[in-house]
């Protein structure tokens, strides 16, 4: 029973990741109709920028120990972070502690940016191209995204620590009666899932009760009937690109502590994202959502030994390897328009 | 009995009632208009006429042979063609490739694996397509792009393409929706033309009256998934139920 | 033209003379060379190949920076580095055999496909005569397997599986570095002076070639030692979140976490396990502990924290002492500002290695290499005595217990070692089961 | 000539010509030069450019035509090369055995997963069969290791037993070959300075690719490719054309996937080994990538587009700072390091960047690909001439 339900809240956790990308991503083409291949870039972009404020916040002067000599035998450099200089050293190391926090505020402004020159200076020009020729240029650009991270950053995974406070476990087993430590989930992942219903919860509020997300909505439903009542859509679009880059910049950065990323994290994501919006429907905010969390709880449940060795049963060996393909082409083809998809958008 | 028959048709979607127990029947030879205000159900009659659609109960014949359940290549090759509202044709292909393709289907029916025979080898086909060309009088315009061309070409282009396949029954869909003036009244007459070489069965879904009355020899009027009137042109003009329909009730 | 004769080996030159003012060219055989890509000129191309794309391309890029320093000091540049402490004296810092050393670079991907058409292009294209470098197994296997081919020597860079020197060996291909079996034999005794004899282990597996070999290694050592094995768990390569993986082990009643995965895979499940509080954990009243069986300082530097006082195993790390480090050390350090990792160790060593080989053969002919490798003794190249098996083209030496140090004083100073296994407990016969079933083959030269 | 039409004879006795003396064409520079650095005369790259030739022409019925963009096709490329694998371990060294069952391995998933995949279209399908590639690749990669050797990738072994075949006693590997004629020959022609390179491989790589890109030209001007064309432009229209999409567009898979068949066992019978990562959906990312930069729906663009992209792969890969020093000595010492700190991060390591820019400016700026490009430059140069001869004559009278 407690095996079981660390694996609903695994599959919770991961869960949240996907439907945060896959929100963005359906967003993006619920309004746009773009098929945006880049939009893992995007969520790696954001888990880099809490990266780079590590470094930023990391920034030190140098200082030289006599009494102690480094590799080459000269005498060890002390680094001391500037924020520890200016705001004393408890201040500047609490504040170096919760970089992850303070990342989420640093990315947002660089998230909606990146996300209005992005569709400013590229996707709006492929509105009324092909699909094929979206998910082409997109997929470019994710290469050219993850190639100038690696080069700036590296290949090799760069960590970045959750808040002492937070980086703990917490046994929520005890509050449902089980034994002490039987059910111990890390306290990082449980706020990380919180946060994510969190975003979720208020994209989905500001869509239904603001001005704003009722025209997207309606555009959303029919582009060119609002557009006929001359309010200007693509404006409007815009910023919701922008607002997507940017929940998945945030999903990006609060997910560091829990996978640190490399500039490969974007390709990682990419595949798995993309079945979670086709299996929730494309363009369906909700079915994101629950196609997310659907999957990362298979995904987790496939991974249990007592699953697999039923599956090996059925002559069906490692099926955590494939689960999440093997329910995706299930999914396509019992019901083409997926979980929650609008009958008719691009169904066929 | 008609060349086309429908029986006891409705369909429902959720809540509405689209199609209630509709009847229907097509005299060979003839044009039947199928008139009435938006929302009357002609588009969802024609979506179940041509296989894209299941209606919940009732049957579709068409020459004594069912419809219902058939995909629509099924339906066209038993000959039935279709004019869409908005032109369908294939735009990035030139003209006269646009129409080689519905000969080819006559020929070859649904699916033929001639991969290695070349085009430009099948003279007959050629010829016939050709053919077609010069009567509709698009042969100045063979090897312009689909695409290029005007709305009302693109109409032609389209009536062309099913003619190449001889039909038994041409059904069109709003043929002159969106239309200026000139081009409805050139429609109307590509179609009497046609009407007159080919003797083709037709029915068309329509809303302009203009063209209903211009065309049809027998109209029916669809209120609310409901056939109220089926009867000759003349008869139509000023039927109380008609005009109670499109109007609304008076009371 | 009627002259150009196809004969079994791979490449045959027909050259042509022109004559002056001729526009015709006079076609002329010449005696067929010897062995493939025989160098006629004043130089000398080795061929390095390795990641540098991927997620490998760190450790791909500090292989670089070493043979550069390895063909620098070959050709008599810098401070000579450990060319002064290797104990064969042969190399004089004129190249190799008088003949000025050049090298061409290629990207393997980290994809066997790939790497082979990059060696393939070297061979064929730039007349390498040898080529080293990879940072995986399958790739080094797959790039040994087309040495052995086309006839030129394979110097392996990083490749931890035991079918590297095993069922996959070759007469043409000589790992330097250690193997999944020494990783086991090294590690169990340390362990089983800190954690006792009375532990169940949990294995998490990356599911592919090298984590099935390594894996068996480990849980062969440890058993022998008297520890239980509860589970063995194969994970996907593609996981980057281990969280159901590592969830199950909490209440297994295991007290050990063996993480049999390298690289990326390595990084994000020991951060998972050390997010689900293992390491706090007590088990049947023991401390619950982890063992990385494969370390690199690369990847211990990704994992940041986590590693702190975790066990595992490596083929050299720069703090060692001995004279041959120690210049080594130096030298890379100087050049490049900060100290080398293990993989850039190990190429640095089997680029003189090669040198070495081919002087003391006095040809560059693969089977004269081969022959002065096979049973070659050595010294001063950082591992302590070392030998070249002629049985299986395995190095024998040292290995090192390191494990994450806990108060680093730089970025570089992750690890510390723990204990330097002396060779003779890593040994194993060249027909030992975990490696039966391939055979050397015969070297080949390309004639 | 060959039922082809005088254009289309003259277009393929072109490709037949340049194929032919591709061994001189490749190899521009003496090989002492500086510039011998990009010659691609060598036998891998030569076979690489007529096998991904290949690859792409199959590619290019499904998705130049058909319009179906498919992320599945590197997976039956490495199917192909692992059933021709197997049969250089099993049945003998031959390399006509292993290609004809590459070609019906690949041709027969390729109908499997083109039957389910092709029940859908669009973005719907390209998903589809990107789950299809991946899952193969995790199969090939760890689950079926038996089969496939996993990640060491599928080799010939000197134990196999090739039952068709003579006792190998040599103690060397046995090699690929065609009746006897060993794939990997090369007779090498010295002239002056240039070395110029002439491999059994290539030449039979090359021959294949010749009949792959005839077959692909009778497809463009057959009934059935028209019906493709179609297809691509208007599948309702073609419906209530009375036409059946689904086999269509299933034969258009089967036949690209057969395509990748003959490409992968033509890869292992030229290197005889089969790694899983050849059938990872980025692999066929590269092969949509070749196709559309030569010219989507053409004949010649994905000939062209993967000699391209493999070009850059194998050449640009190669370029270290080494190299870049070396080109810019002659300069300034100050101008030579800013050359190099502009031109570093798009060569050697940094080649993906440059084809990931590559992929948005052709995406961008050249959706037709190079040969739409040359063509428009060609008839932009012949308006130019037309012009000014025009205006040259117009102005005779005045003289």
């Amino acid at each position: 029973m407690d095996a079981i339900l660390l694996q609903v809240l695994n599959g919770l956790d991961k869960g949240s990741a996907y439907a945060l990308i896959a929100l963005g991503l359906t967003l993006i083409f619920g309004t746009l109709g773009v098929v945006n291949f880049a939009h893992g870039a995007l969520f790696m972009i954001g888990a880099f920028c809490a990266v780079t404020l590590q470094k930023i916040l990391n920034i030190s002067t140098i200082s030289l120990d006599p009494t102690k000599t480094d590799f080459l035998g000269d005498p060890l450099k002390i680094k001391t972070p500037l924020v520890e200089t200016w705001f004393g050293e408890i201040a500047g190391q609490a504040i170096i502690d919760w970089t992850v926090p303070l990342a989420v505020l640093f990315s947002i402004p660089i998230m909606l940016v990146i996300g209005y020159v992005m569709e400013r200076g590229l996707i709006r020009h492929f509105y009324k191209r092909p699909h094929a020729d979206q998910i082409l240029v997109t997929f470019g650009l994710a290469i050219v995204a993850g190639e100038l991270v690696k080069a700036n950053f590296g290949a090799t995974e760069i960590q970045v620590p959750a808040p002492d406070l937070l980086a703990g476990v917490t046994d929520l087993g005890v509050y449902l009666g089980f034994d002490v430590g039987r059910v111990a989930y890390p306290t990082w992942r449980i706020t990380f899932f919180c946060f994510s219903l969190a975003v979720i919860g208020s994209i989905f509020a500001f869509l239904q009760f603001t001005t704003f997300g009722m025209v997207v909505r309606a555009g959303m439903a029919d582009r060119e009937t609002v557009g006929l009542l001359g309010i200007n859509i693509d404006r409007k679009f815009t910023i919701m690109f922008g607002i997507a880059a940017a929940v998945a910049g945030v999903a990006g950065v609060m997910y560091t502590p829990i996978k640190p990323p490399s500039y490969e994290l974007g390709m990682q994501f990419l595949v798995i994202s993309f079945v979670v919006v086709v299996v929730g429907g494309m363009g369906s905010l909700a079915g994101a959502v629950l196609a997310g969390f659907m999957l990362g709880i298979l995904e987790s449940f496939a991974s249990m030994n007592e699953v697999k060795s039923f599956f090996e049963m059925l002559y069906l060996p490692s099926i955590d390897q494939i689960i999440i393909y093997l329910v995706a082409i299930i999914v396509l083809l019992v019901r083409p328009r997926g979980l929650l998809g609008k009958a008719g958008v691009m169904e066929d | 009995m008609g060349i086309f028959e429908v029986k006891n048709v409705s369909k429902r979607f959720g809540g509405l009632q689209a199609l209630d127990n509709v009847n229907l029947s097509i005299e060979e030879g003839t044009i039947h208009a199928i008139i009435g205000p938006n929302g009357a159900g002609k588009s969802t009659l024609l979506n179940c006429f041509v296989g894209k659609l299941m209606p919940d109960t009732g049957t579709v014949e068409f020459m004594g042979k069912s419809l219902l359940g058939k995909k629509p290549h099924q339906i066209n090759q038993m000959g039935v063609s279709r004019v869409f509202q908005t032109p369908e044709i294939f735009s990035d292909l030139s003209v006269f490739e646009n129409v080689l393709i519905p000969c080819f289907a006559k020929r070859d029916g649904s699916f033929e694996l001639n991969a290695f025979g070349s085009v430009k080898g099948q003279k007959d086909m050629i010829e016939k397509a050709e053919q077609m060309l010069i009567d509709v009088d698009m042969i100045d315009k063979r090897n312009d792009m689909a695409s290029a061309m005007s709305r009302g070409d693109k109409r032609r282009l389209e009536m062309a393409m099913c003619l190449a396949q001889d039909p038994k029954l041409l059904l069109l869909d709003e043929p002159t929706a969106g239309m200026a003036r000139a081009d409805t009244n050139n429609t109307i007459d590509l179609l009497k033309e046609i009407q007159e070489a080919r003797g083709i069965t037709m029915a068309i879904i329509e809303h302009d009256m203009h063209v209903v009355f211009s065309l049809a020899e027998k109209i029916t009027v669809l209120a609310q998934g409901t056939p109220i009137v089926e009867d000759v042109p003349e008869n139509i003009k000023g039927h109380p139920k008609v005009q109670e329909a499109y109007l609304g009730t008076a009371n | 033209m009627s002259k150009i004769e196809f004969t079994r080996r791979g490449i045959i030159k027909t050259s042509a003379a022109v004559g002056a003012g001729i526009a015709m060219p006079t076609l002329l055989t010449s005696p067929a060379a010897a062995y493939t890509n025989e160098p006629k000129g004043k130089t000398v191309t080795l061929g390095f190949n390795v990641p540098q794309t991927g997620a490998y391309a760190d450790e791909g890029a500090d292989e670089l920076r070493a043979y550069e320093l390895a063909v620098e000091h070959l050709n008599g540049g810098g401070d000579g580095g450990m060319m002064n402490t290797f104990s064969s004296k042969e190399l004089k810092g004129n190249g190799i055999l008088g003949k000025k050393v050049e090298f061409v670079t290629g990207d393997t991907q980290t994809k066997s496909d790939a790497a082979r058409a990059s060696a393939k292009s070297m061979i064929e294209k730039d007349n390498a005569v040898m080529i080293t470098g990879g940072s995986s197994s399958g790739v080094a296997i797959a790039v040994q397997g087309l040495c052995q081919e086309a006839g030129v020597i394979f110097m392996a860079g990083l490749t931890h599986s035991n079918d590297t020197t095993g069922k996959d060996k070759k007469a043409n291909g000589f790992r330097h570095f250690f193997n999944g079996y020494m990783s086991g034999a090294a590690l169990a005794p340390v362990l089983l002076e800190m954690y006792g004899p009375d532990r169940t282990a949990y294995h998490l597996t990356a599911d592919y070639t090298w984590g099935w070999t390594q894996q068996e290694s480990i849980q062969q050592a440890t058993e022998a030692i008297g520890w239980k094995t509860a589970k063995n768990v194969l994970t996907p390569l593609a996981t980057t979140d281990f969280s159901s993986y590592v969830a199950p082990v909490l209440n297994s009643g295991a007290d050990v976490l063996v993480l049999n995965h390298y690289g990326g895979n390595m990084i994000n499940s020991l951060t998972a396990a050390v997010q689900f509080g293992l390491r706090a954990k007590e088990v049947n009243g023991k401390n619950f502990e982890i063992v990385v069986p494969l370390y690199s300082r690369l990847m211990a530097k990704g994992a940041g924290e986590n590693v702190k006082g975790i066990f595992g195993s490596t083929n050299w790390h720069w703090s060692l002492q001995d004279e041959g480090s120690k210049a080594f050390v130096k030298s890379f350090g100087k050049k490049y500002g900060f100290p080398p990792s293990q993989a850039a160790h190990t190429v640095y060593c089997q680029t003189l290695l090669y040198a070495d080989a081919a002087e003391r053969a006095g040809t560059f002919n693969p089977c004269g290499i081969a022959e002065s490798l096979e049973g070659f003794k050595f010294d001063g190249l950082g591992n302590g005595a070392t030998e070249y098996r002629a049985g299986d083209h395995q190095c024998f030496k040292d290995v090192l217990v390191v494990k994450g140090k806990e108060n680093p004083t730089s970025e570089f100073d992750v690890l510390e070692v723990v204990k330097v296994t002396p060779r003779a407990q890593v040994e194993y016969p060249v027909d030992h089961a975990m490696f039966a079933g391939g055979e050397l083959g015969k070297c080949n030269s390309g004639a | 000539m060959l039922k082809l039409d005088k254009k289309d004879a003259v277009t393929f006795l072109f490709v037949v010509a340049i194929t032919l003396l591709a061994p001189f064409i490749m190899n521009p520079f003496p090989t002492e030069s500086g510039l011998a650095q990009f010659n691609a005369g060598y036998p891998d790259l030569m076979q690489r450019f007529v096998i991904f030739g290949i690859f792409a022409i199959g590619y290019n019925i499904l998705f130049g035509l058909t319009g179906y963009l498919s992320f599945g096709h590197a997976a039956f490329l490495g199917m192909g090369s692992y059933a021709a694998v197997w049969m250089f371990k099993l049945l003998t060294m031959n390399v006509i055995p292993a290609l004809i069952l590459s070609i019906i391995v690949a041709g027969l998933f390729s109908l499997l997963i083109g039957f389910i995949s092709l029940r859908r279209s669009g973005i719907y399908f390209s998903i589809l069969t990107l789950a299809f590639a991946e899952m193969s690749f995790r199969l090939a990669y760890s689950v079926l290791t038996p089969l496939t050797n996993g990640e060491t990738g599928l080799q010939i072994t000197l134990k196999d037993p090739r039952v068709l075949d003579a006792i190998n006693t040599t103690g060397h590997q046995p090699v690929t070959s065609l009746f006897g004629l060993e794939m990997r020959n090369t007779a090498t022609l010295d002239i002056a300075g240039w070395a110029f390179q002439f491999n059994v491989g290539y030449y039979v790589s090359a021959v294949f690719m010749l009949i792959a890109f005839y077959i692909s030209m009778r497809i463009f001007r057959s009934p059935f490719g028209l019906m493709l064309r179609a297809i691509k432009t208007n599948q309702t229209r073609l419906n209530y054309t009375g036409l059946n999409s689904r086999p269509y567009t299933l034969a258009a898979f089967v036949i690209s996937g057969m395509y990748a068949g003959l490409a992968g066992g033509l890869l292992a019978s030229m290197d005889p080994l089969a790694g899983a990562e050849r059938m990872q959906w980025t692999a066929s990312g590269e092969v949509v990538l070749m196709t559309i930069l030569g010219g989507a729906g053409t004949l010649l663009g994905p000939v062209l587009g993967a000699g391209f992209i493999k070009y850059f792969e194998n050449i640009f890969s190669k370029i270290n700072d080494n190299i870049l020093h070396s080109w810019f000595s002659f300069m300034p010492e100050s101008l030579e390091t800013f050359f190099t700190t502009i031109i570093h991060p798009f060569v050697g390591k940094g080649w993906h960047l440059t084809l990931g820019l590559m992929f948005m400016l052709i995406v961008t700026f050249l959706p037709g690909g190079l040969v739409d490009g040359g063509t428009r430059i060609w008839n932009r140069i012949r308006k130019n001439k037309k012009s000014s001869s025009s205006a040259a004559s117009s102005t005779e009278p005045v003289e």
